[in-house]
């Protein structure tokens, strides 16, 4: 089997279970008791908290750790408009779904909402920004990097624009940490989402930077978890192998970053080379080091993932969460994509641990696949 | 979602793949931006379908779907052809997800279109015969 | 060590984790993946969720997981109350800190909130609940046992008077599920929230019973996980623990009832005959099989846990989640308690796992440090 | 929340507990509903605190706080004594966690406390020497 579906889950690293398998035995305890077992439980907390916030460049009161990273954007969004006074709010067309559709939320129940246009590469342009910011505007979330296309925003940019309004800027890390170097100071981010299970952690973990000062309302009401704003038991083992997760990133992250670049760049030319038709979709160079997305005229993607599947390649053709839903990517339609073609995309992402060897198979296979569907499809004319 | 053995099967190896040169009836239903294009050809002889083959673009359902309908009217008459119901598809592969049901209006719609074509073919008004399905550009994803 | 506080947080059954292990590692696949091993987690959850339901009496459709109790809790509340017209909702002075302050945040955000009082034993007046009900009560939640004092409500009778007046009844039900038998149609609850880390199983996942017909907002925007009303990439193998754990607490539930309720009483006795000043905190009867809670007179409850502790007993002063806050237990003030007698007292909660001898011990030990603090304590006179 | 083992040693072997049947001067802080209740005994002799004991209803930090508070001040002279902060309080024990910081000032009061009574017993108004915090019937889990 070739798993070549990293941006919509990892494997659990080896060194990440072993860090976390005592807290899913003997060291069970309720990180809010005071004997022992808990102590113990609350102390991995606190050093996987610190693990976080070095990996981002924060302070450690100012990461919250969360059931997931869809649960970080929720917070982030909601949290910040309600809490402000102004009922404008800025995003772009191509976030991931928790982002959009809790703007959408945001959009049926009293407030206004920007989506930002993005170019045909992915980008935002700053002065798209600067000519959407309003007296009211109080919430600006720009996604890092593209979980589909790939595509790595100029958030310090950004930022900075949202900084000189004094808007409270988010921004979805969720594809980006780990796999590209981010520091909260440097980009001058207020809040930023991550999830464990894209960097070889568990899944059903996430967290949130939230800068201090940044006025915020609760989420999850109940205990006093997570300095009081984020209620429920924690997820220990799951915090636990988060926070080696993400210290195994940045120890690796300058190789990992050279390894899959290069596999990514390998991998694209040889596509190109030998398939006609065929479109990258994302910036050429201001892309994730593993993301590849394709798209092949005249086939639609969900039979060829499966064609892919049945050589034992595991890959997708967008976001997971979109698959078997009917709709083409939003993203592809947002960086200027015909529907048939938008249909036809195909996503390979490499994680450090795929081999030129794979990606050669890949080819190999891929080859005859295009070929077949194309010459199943009514819309191929050779 | 899961695809049944069924539907596995009938994409992976998918029945009546191709044009038929001669053909006296052709349909197309579907669009690009739904994402599912079923093309059929029939060549119709006394009433029978003699002959019938499929181009689609679509999803594996809608491969799927495309196959076992041409292989449920293949040597059928006109008449058991008109009959066919995208309910009879579905049992035919053995379930589709939800999701996917739509393929199997897809390919009942798929069949009667070709069938319209072959009658506005003889100057024959298709309508009263096979419904007002022949020209389903609409797709259900639209809904 | 002998641990007896399994109503903060239970061990993993080592079934349970032996079932989870797959799906740590070589089974890590997204569950909205369409190739193989995005399947294979797929059915995983829905076999889960057949498990959970079967637990309640539920129907699959009906079970939606979530991140923790806590969230069930926010969801069930927040969810029903902003998707009704009224804005009158009810709940008890007893609630788990995860009900009372979703409440709490309601009431502060245009909703009324009526707290039932509760009689000395922790139980709640039906007829109060009636004399509450209004023309624009929108939601009723009481939970179906108590976390510190381990009575059990009569949901059912309760139920029954939102049903007739067709307000949606939810019931936190953490404490109670996999302990006591429940069935939602016998009870006729229209929500009902439940955690694996109660009943052997990982911490990070609850679940949110939902009666078909039942109205109730999103809280978790994103991807289409969960019927598409939960978003977040699903928490896979924390979720077969659940199940498991969930199979595991039914195959086994009248044994264990049996066996946790006769350590439970041996012990009340024993503690009883051999502390004086010492109150039984909850009802004698009605109460969870595991449950005993005690005020010890002239002492406070911390430094009890702290001296049990340092002889390698885990135990509790109430929930996991106010210890390490000043203020006494909410509940035991509801039930009537004074302040000082409130601080004193000492949880201990059974699980079918703890023995004669391990209860044996904690008396041993409770009786010189009980003495002991006495003697330290100026309110104390022999 | 977690205490130094400074804390859990003052905790588990508090030094000077018990009462003193001649002492010439009694302070007690806090209240029961805040959960902790400071009781200090003084045998003070040429200005010199020759003895002192407590009696604590209270938390493990409540405990720790009386025990190390009795421990600072034993052999000082009553100025000394009043000079002791809360801050050299949890200082001695190497810290406290946040949320029981309150005890130090507990235990600050309490020796104030006593101090103040020593001086009442003698006609002597003590708020121009000691302060206020003599009355200290509110806790600060109150504020
Ligand atoms: C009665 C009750 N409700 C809710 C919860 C919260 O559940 P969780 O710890 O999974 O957030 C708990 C336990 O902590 C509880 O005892
Ligand atoms: C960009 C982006 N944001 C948010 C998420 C959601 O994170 P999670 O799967 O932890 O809910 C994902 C992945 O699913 C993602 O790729």
């Amino acid at each position: 089997m070739i798993y070549v579906d990293n941006a919509a889950t990892t494997p659990i690293k080896p060194e990440v279970l072993d860090k976390m398998m005592p807290y899913l035995t003997e060291k069970f305890g309720n990180p809010s008791s005071i004997y022992k077992s808990g102590r113990e439980a609350k102390e991995a907390i606190s050093k996987a908290r610190a693990d976080i916030a070095e990996a981002l460049g924060a302070d450690e009161k100012e990461i919250y750790f969360t059931g997931s990273g869809s649960e970080a954007d929720n917070w982030a969004i909601k949290g910040v408009a309600h809490s402000a006074k102004g009922r404008h709010i800025i995003t772009t067309a191509i976030e991931h779904h928790a982002v959009l559709h809790s703007f959408e939320y945001l959009g049926r129940n009293g407030f206004e909402v920007t989506y930002l246009k993005v170019d045909n590469d992915g980008l935002v342009n700053p002065d798209d920004l600067r000519a959407a910011v309003r007296e009211d505007t109080s919430l600006i979330s720009i996604m890092t990097a593209n979980n589909e296309i790939g595509t790595i925003q100029p958030i310090k940019e950004l930022a900075q624009i949202a900084k000189e309004h004094k808007i409270p800027f988010h921004t979805d890390a969720v594809q980006a940490f780990g796999h590209i170097p981010l520091n909260v100071e440097d980009l001058g981010v207020d809040l930023l989402s991550v999830s464990a299970h894209k960097i070889g952690g568990p899944k059903g973990v996430g967290a949130l930077y939230i800068r201090k000062g940044t006025k915020i309302t609760q989420f999850m009401h109940g205990g006093a978890q997570e300095y009081g704003k984020r209620a429920s038991t924690e997820n220990v083992a799951g915090i636990v192998g988060f926070g080696c997760a993400a210290g195994l990133a940045m120890k690796n992250l300058d190789k990992n970053i050279a390894k899959t670049t290069s596999l990514r760049d390998y991998f694209i030319k040889k596509v190109q080379e030998s398939i006609p038709h065929c479109r990258l979709n994302g910036h050429p160079t201001k892309r994730l080091p593993g993301n590849v997305n394709f798209s092949f005229e005249f086939i639609e993607g969900e039979s060829l993932l499966l064609m892919l599947d049945m050589k034992g390649i595991e890959a997708s053709s967008g976001s997971a969460c979109t698959s078997g839903s009917l709709d083409p990517s939003h993203v592809l339609l947002a960086i200027g994509l015909e529907h048939e073609i938008a249909h036809g995309s195909l996503r390979i992402s490499f994680s450090e641990d795929n081999t030129v060897e794979e990606a050669d198979t890949i080819v190999r296979e891929l080859i005859p696949i295009v070929q077949r569907l194309r010459d199943m499809s009514p819309l191929y004319h050779k | 979602m899961q695809y049944s053995q069924k539907v596995m099967d009938h994409f992976a190896n998918p029945r009546n793949v191709g044009e038929i040169e001669d053909a006296n009836a052709i349909g197309e239903v579907g669009n690009k931006k739904c994402g599912d294009i079923m093309k059929i050809y029939m060549k119709i002889e006394d009433d029978i379908i003699k002959d019938i083959k499929f181009k689609t673009f679509g999803c594996g359902a809608a491969v799927a779907t495309s196959s076992i309908a041409t292989e449920l009217v293949k040597g059928k008459t006109i008449k058991e052809a008109l009959s066919l119901t995208n309910k009879a598809v579905i049992d035919a592969l053995e379930g589709l997800p939800p999701v996917k049901v739509h393929c199997s209006v897809l390919a009942e719609e798929a069949i009667k279109s070709a069938i319209a074509d072959y009658y506005k073919r003889q100057g024959i008004d298709p309508e009263p015969i096979v419904g007002c399905s022949c020209n389903c550009t609409e797709c259900p994803c639209n809904e």
